[in-house]
């Protein structure tokens, strides 16, 4: 057998009381892909952390192809052949430069000539873009780009770089499917020429396609190791442990459940998480049921009205309605004006042009302030950037956009403030030191930094239902978490009724998930709008890549 | 997370050696409270007149005008803004209120109003600035201090404002009026009023920010403006009002200025950046919370006051106090930051 | 410091003492509180830094240690509400006797004023203390710019252009430019094409470049006035550095060693100064504290004269520093000035 | 990554509503340059002496020490530092070449070599308090500051340093030798020394920061230092180095300060502070850097040094300088903030 490109045993690491790594050894074998996954806190951006020399284990040992290794810091871990692309990518670009310099950041970490031109940084950037495929103006601030852009330049930095260990957490949450398959053939690539990879995503379907073997942690531990083919199922039931089925957070809410919209993760196999690359076949579940009368039946009344909207100037303008009570979903690939659509619906962006009504009053938000007071709760995309305040606690993070709702002549009343961040928690599944146990009332005072990433996005996402929204705008709202949690988020989106929920994600599956009604963007402009009925992956597929289905009203063609 | 994973936590304790967590914790959250106090301690054993309610008087007078404009600028500082042209305005409102009495004999109340203006005035120039013309607020704030500066030496064309002070070959109609002297020198029961003015606002300001939506908002934008705005608050009206606070704590403290030196002083102002930035810096590393804070801004007040104070009773020579006080505040602030729990973890390196 | 000792003894008739206390009479005994060594004098200071208070303090501090007092030394640096506090302090701590140094009338009056309702005798140099029962000593500034305006007018035979180097606010800077204004008026030739002025903690470089914009933009300039020792420098350096010693004179006031150097500099400009020993106004309000102390009579009015230094004299006298000088310079030590009988100087 | 996205890339530009992007752009980049000049011309015109090359080397010659302090100044903005210290370095070179020279009876050489140790020192104790002990930066480097300032003073007792001062009742034995002195007033061809010693240091840091990894590198810690360190870039290092470059920046300008005015003054360094730190800011808004640069610092240097001359010559009082200063700053930064293209978009309100 071959030496282990990596091989940790006994690994842990505590954070105070938690105990985020417990005991892990593994190996990955040069050429192997091996696929991490697990429960959102699981562990897994943690042992990352620890194998990339960002931060120290409290017990263990590594070795590198054979030799003990000890990840003093980052570039200790680089040099030995260690290339990682960190789950935040606000980790990996810095703003306030161009696209190029990011693209070539860890090379002035390195040794080389002490003079450089911006000419050399430039030529050096177009050779990684180049064998990336990246199309980027390599002058762009960075800042300007989108967050899957983003995502781009740090893995192309990753892979321009001669690796032993290639280690990816969950790399694919802001790419949509087309890119996300392009990555994982140049992983594949990669690995064929003998580079060991170690793979984090919450994509069963990636980990399926992609993995030679499965490693699944739970609460810090390793479970189990699959070897390919791997079930979905028996992951599943790895992943989850005593959580499958996973168990609904609020249990009350349970019963109000229309029954016929509870399928998938609650029964603790997710069979559709197959559609994330809409060539997969389609399993049975994956066709929603019919929405029920009183869910989104012509009867229930228009909440929020728009009319004549541009995704951006110069595209073409579209109209939506959202009903009491309905889910509407947004498609579309990146970059097809998800995003800008629903900034406008949410104040956080001017109106191009067009008018809105909520409750069939005038709507024209100014501010996202404006949009709150009219009822429209609006949960951006990024959440390190648009939502997370670094050193807030989780009760702090979910006060925020209520404030005016837990104080009394501008005081605050903290009791107010934890009963709302408890049932934040409580109906999202939150968990973080703190959590659980006998500890009860702690968890919710932890800074949000010591949540994992999909526990932070349960915090920020599930906070706009304690506005009291008319209307609910989730952008991405499924980034990075679990496949439990995400039927958790599914479930309370479709559960809070008589609330009218639109969601945009560029994952057409997980829109079919929650959806009644899904639009479909390209470039900007309307390709479709389906019933869930009617929303199988390949009808989806085929209006992301830009065939306007026939009948889609648009309002005018060009401005 | 339940009590088997509570057993494991404390199983791992072992392998990392924590020398005493609680110690680090108590002296990360009362270092630089704990320098105070020994400090207050060792003063009045060696000069029983330090530890007298009389000097005590005197010590807290003393920082008053510097915690005053302090809390000012700790309220500039929560939005992530720095507010350079605080002493600045103090100066403005020295020489405004001086001129209003003194050579347009107007009454002491005309001069408060005229000097809170005064306080307006910067704020306004500042928020334009800033949040208006989205000049970074460092650099803005710096052009509104030479604007102030300058504007105070204009107003009298760079001379002093006294009683009987020569204008246009005669002499200046007006005077210090005794009330608005007693807003400097004037006691309410043996306390002196600018004390009691500081520990108002003081109290003022904790509330605000700790207590008040308002406040949350504040810190909200200073932690991530862009998150605070899609969370529906409006930023610019806060950052706004963080400048607003900040202008009129800094006409307050000139206000109080001007009626205890009883005349305008050219420069008056300059001074009080430097100590009141001090007292506020000083600030962050009180009781952990390393980010602007009024209590804290209050004890970096009192650590400066209480160090000159003490030092100047012990016939310490003015040349070794800044020093003393350089050294003193540079070993507070090490206690306090390197015991910062979890901060191994944190902290870029 | 200066040692004072042999100027002392041969001490001539030309300085006209202001006043003087009770008949000198050197066998005079010391008072009990003085022998024993309690008596403690709190020294309220405005400003701390810059030769002039060093020299100043270092005189007041000779005096203290030769009369056996304790100065208990506070400074306000520059903030006069600081030094407002500190006197209010030093009434609280019941010193024995009370020197104000400097400082701003409307100011520090109210202090001055609990100091006298606590009947703590009080000396205040150069500040009018506002109470007849404290006694106000003063270095005559007006006499300071009169003598360096007769030597400008000497030189320049009363009419050219001047450049004036000025800043508001600081007393004995506005006493000495009332006598400019006046000497302005009295002296129509003399033009004065400029004014510059700055006061920093580096004020001697920045009046230097201000005054090489000021002679660039007149070249015409045949001397410049001013009347402080750091403007002086200045000066000096501004016109040293553009190579015009032969054409401008630097008239100043106030003396240091360091300014002993940039006199006698060969080829320097800085022509004349006049002074007071600063050294000599902190013994002279020293020993009026310590005779308010013991109960003397003081004058309420003590006057330190000036002497006008020329760069001549301190060439020919090879005078390097201020002990040199105060021997060169009798004028400069007045030691009738509030004599103490019971001290041996 | 197709060609299909590389359409999208591109059809994507038009939508930006640029609405006269080239004006907007050219006064964004130039705004500040553009003042310079006018005020130049301004300045020429109303005063013939004014456009000499002998005033420009006047001009220089005034800016070269504050301009060597801010380049340091500058360095240890790049990495999101603030070097409050400078200003008390500054001071402390002073003092201490002055000891050298004129107490110890050292040579010039010696004095060099005590003063940019000095510098060193400063740097140590930034690099402990900030990198080591992980105090933020501005409360440390005021620790720093106070630290420096009070060493500067017990030294000498607070005493200035001058050829001739008594030293325990004899004269010192030293004096400032030629060759030192030569630092501050000699020339090389008609260019004084400090202003080719200011521009030999602008183009060194203009190089360190622009074209070598070191400078790269010290941006990215700026922009985001948890990236720069997960990149393998090591920040701790590269902090330090920017504290390093502050210190010797500083010791250079306090030993061409000491070497102008012939003598240890107690407190030369305090106005260099503020000086530097304006010049520094207002470099931030040349030519759309909008981040420290060495290119906008000595401009901004330029820009208060020009002003101050200019005025001076055009015999406007001394009282108004300050707030004409402050109003063509003011002036200058909304001109170049307001105009940055895509600011509006980008700016959290
Ligand atoms: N700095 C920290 N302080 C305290 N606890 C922390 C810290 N960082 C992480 N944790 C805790 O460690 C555990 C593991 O977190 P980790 O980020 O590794 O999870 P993850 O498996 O990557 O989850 P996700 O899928 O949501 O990204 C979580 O319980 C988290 O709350
Ligand atoms: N890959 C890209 N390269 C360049 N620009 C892009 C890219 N992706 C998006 N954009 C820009 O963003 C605009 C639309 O982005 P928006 O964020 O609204 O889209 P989205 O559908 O929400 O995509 P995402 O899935 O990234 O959120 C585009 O018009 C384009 O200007
Ligand atoms: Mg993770
Ligand atoms: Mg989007």
């Amino acid at each position: 057998m071959t030496v282990p490109a990596i091989a940790v045993s006994g690994l842990s690491k505590t954070y105070g009381a938690t105990r985020a790594l417990d005991d892990v050894t593994l190996d990955v074998r040069p050429g192997e892909i091996v696929g991490l996954i697990g429960t959102n806190g699981a562990g897994k951006s943690t042992l990352i952390k620890i194998l990339s020399g960002a931060t120290r284990p409290t017990a263990g040992g590594i070795t590198l192809a054979g030799h003990p290794f000890t990840p003093g810091d980052p570039l200790a871990a680089q040099a030995a052949g260690v290339q990682t692309v960190h789950q935040n990518i606000d980790d990996g670009v810095v703003f306030g430069t161009t696209v190029a310099e990011n693209l070539t950041l860890d090379s002035i970490a390195h040794r080389g000539g002490w003079f450089t031109t911006r000419a050399r940084i430039t030529a050096k950037a177009r050779a990684i873009a180049g064998s990336s495929g990246l199309s980027v103006p390599l002058d762009a601030p960075v800042e300007s780009l989108p967050a899957s852009t983003r995502q781009q330049i740090v893995l192309a930095r990753a892979l321009s770089r001669k690796a032993g260990l290639l280690i990816l957490d969950e790399p694919t949450s802001t790419l949509s499917a087309t890119e996300a398959g392009a990555l994982a053939e140049k992983i594949r690539t990669a690995a064929a020429t003998g580079v060991a990879v170690l793979y984090v995503s919450h994509h069963l379907s990636e980990i399926e396609s992609l993995c030679d073997r499965v490693m699944v942690l739970r609460d810090g531990r390793l479970r189990r190791t699959f070897t390919a083919p791997v079930t979905r199922e028996s992951i599943v039931e790895a992943m989850l442990g005593d959580f499958a089925p996973h168990p609904p957070a609020t249990p009350e809410r349970d019963s109000t459940m229309t029954p016929e919209r509870t399928p998938i993760a609650a029964k603790g196999l997710p069979p559709t998480e197959a559609g994330r690359s809409a060539s997969v076949e389609p399993s049975a579940s994956a066709a929603p049921p019919s929405p029920g009368p009183t869910r989104a039946g012509k009867t229930a009344s228009v909440v929020l009205e728009a009319a004549g909207v541009r995704t951006g100037p110069g595209k073409v303008a579209l109209s939506l309605q959202v009903r009491e009570g309905e889910v509407l979903g947004v498609t579309g690939l990146v970059g097809a004006g998800k995003t800008e659509l629903l900034e406008q619906l949410g104040g956080a962006r001017r109106l191009v042009s067009g008018e809105m009504r909520v409750d069939g009053k005038p709507y024209r938000p100014g501010h996202p302030k404006d949009a709150v007071t009219a009822g429209v709760a609006f949960a951006a995309e990024e959440r390190s950037a648009q939502a997370i305040v670094p050193g807030w606690s989780i009760r702090a993070h979910v006060t925020l956009p209520a404030l005016w709702a837990h104080s009394r002549l501008g005081l605050l009343s903290r009791k107010s403030e934890t009963a709302a961040a408890q049932r934040v928690a409580e109906r999202f599944g939150v968990r973080g030191p703190g959590f659980g146990g006998n500890r009860n009332g702690a968890g919710i005072e932890a800074a949000i930094e010591t949540l994992s990433g999909g526990n932070q996005q349960k915090v920020v996402v599930g906070r706009w239902l304690e506005t009291g929204p008319k209307v609910l705008l989730l952008d991405e709202p499924f980034r990075g978490v679990d496949v439990g949690a995400r039927a958790d988020i599914g479930r309370v989106i479709r559960d809070a009724a008589p609330l009218a929920v639109i969601v945009a994600s560029s994952d057409p599956q997980e829109i079919v998930e929650v959806a009644d009604r899904i639009l479909v963007l390209h470039e900007g402009v309307l390709t479709g709008e389906l019933t869930a009925a009617e929303a199988t992956p390949e009808r989806l597929a085929t209006l992301m890549s830009g065939t306007v289905m026939s009948g889609t009203v648009n309002d005018e063609e060009t401005e | 997370m339940t009590t088997s994973q509570q057993a494991t936590a404390s199983a791992t304790e072992e392998p990392r050696p924590r020398r005493g967590p609680r110690a680090a914790e108590v002296a990360y959250r009362y270092g630089l409270v704990a320098v105070l106090v020994a400090m207050l301690i060792v003063f009045a054993v060696l000069r029983p007149a330090f530890g007298t309610y009389a000097n005590a008087l005197i010590v807290l007078q003393s920082v008053a005008v510097v915690g005053v404009v302090a809390l000012g600028v700790t309220v500039s500082m929560t939005t992530g803004g720095f507010d350079l042209s605080a002493g600045a305005c103090v100066g403005a409102v020295v020489m405004v209120t001086a001129l209003t009495m003194v050579r347009f004999n107007l009454t002491g109340a005309t001069a408060i109003v005229a000097g809170l203006v005064t306080g307006l005035l910067v704020a306004g120039v500042n928020v334009l600035l800033t949040v208006v013309a989205r000049v970074p607020d460092l650099v803005a704030t710096l052009g509104t201090m030479f604007l102030f500066q300058g504007l105070a030496l204009i107003l009298t064309s760079g001379q002093s404002v006294s009683a009987g002070m020569t204008v246009n070959d005669a002499p200046a109609p007006g005077k210090y009026t005794e009330g608005f002297t007693w807003l400097g020198g004037g006691t309410i029961g043996s306390v002196p009023v600018p004390v009691i003015v500081f520990a108002l606002l003081a109290i003022a300001v904790y509330v605000l920010l700790v207590h008040t939506r308002w406040g949350r908002a504040l810190y909200a934008i200073g932690g991530n403006a862009e998150a605070a705005r899609l969370a529906g608050i409006r930023v610019a009206r806060y950052r706004a009002l963080a400048y607003v606070v900040s202008g009129l704590c800094a006409a307050v403290a000139g206000i109080m200025l001007s009626a205890r030196l009883g005349r305008g002083d050219v420069g008056a102002g300059d001074p009080y950046l430097l100590q009141s930035v001090a007292a506020a810096l000083i600030g962050h590393a009180v009781l952990g919370a390393n980010r602007p804070n009024a209590l804290g801004t209050v004890i970096g007040a009192l650590f400066i006051g209480v160090m000159i104070n003490g030092m100047t009773m012990l016939n310490a020579p003015y040349y070794a106090q800044t020093f003393v006080q350089g050294a003193l505040l540079v070993g507070a602030l090490v206690v306090s930051y390197t015991l910062t729990p979890g901060r191994r973890e944190r902290t870029v390196r | 410091g200066c040692s004072q000792g042999p100027s002392s003894s041969a001490t001539p008739a030309t300085s006209a003492p202001a006043t003087t206390a009770a008949p000198a009479s050197p066998a005079a005994s010391v008072p009990a509180k003085f022998a024993s060594g309690d008596v403690k004098i709190a020294l309220v200071r405005q400003l701390s830094s810059g030769d002039y208070f060093e020299q100043w303090l270092a005189g007041a501090e000779a005096e203290a240690k030769a009369l056996n007092v304790t100065l208990q030394i506070s400074s306000g640096d520059g903030n006069n509400d600081k030094q407002a506090l500190n006197l209010e302090q030093a009434v609280n701590q019941k010193a024995d006797a009370i020197i104000v140094d400097h400082g701003f009338a409307q100011t520090v009056q109210p202090a001055i004023k609990k100091a006298a309702d606590a009947d703590i005798p009080l000396v205040a140099f150069d500040v009018d203390p506002g109470t007849p029962k404290a006694v106000a000593l003063s270095q005559d500034d007006h006499q300071i710019a009169e003598q360096a305006l007769g030597a400008l007018k000497a030189d320049t035979g009363g009419s050219g252009d001047v450049i004036y180097v000025y800043v508001a606010g600081f007393a004995p800077l506005d006493r000495r430019n009332e006598t400019w204004t006046k000497f302005k008026t009295d002296n129509p030739g003399i033009k004065q094409v400029a004014q510059i002025g700055v006061v920093n903690s580096s004020t001697a470089s920045a009046v230097a470049d201000q005054a090489k914009a000021a002679l660039q933009a007149n070249p015409g300039t045949k001397a410049i006035f001013a009347p402080y020792d750091e403007f002086a420098k200045g000066a000096t350096l501004a016109v040293k550095e553009l190579g015009l010693q032969s054409k401008v004179k630097v008239y100043g006031a106030d003396i240091s060693t360091a300014d002993i150097g940039v006199m006698t500099e060969p080829n320097s400009p800085w022509v004349a100064t006049s002074t007071t020993d600063p050294s000599n106004v902190g013994r002279v309000a020293v020993r009026a504290a310590a005779l308010l102390v013991a109960g003397e009579q003081v004058d309420p009015a003590l006057m330190v004269p000036p002497a006008l230094v020329t760069q001549q004299q301190l060439r020919d006298g090879k005078i390097t520093n201020i002990t040199q000088l105060t021997q060169a310079v009798p004028a400069l030590v007045t030691p009738d000035v509030a004599h103490v009988p019971w001290s041996a100087s």
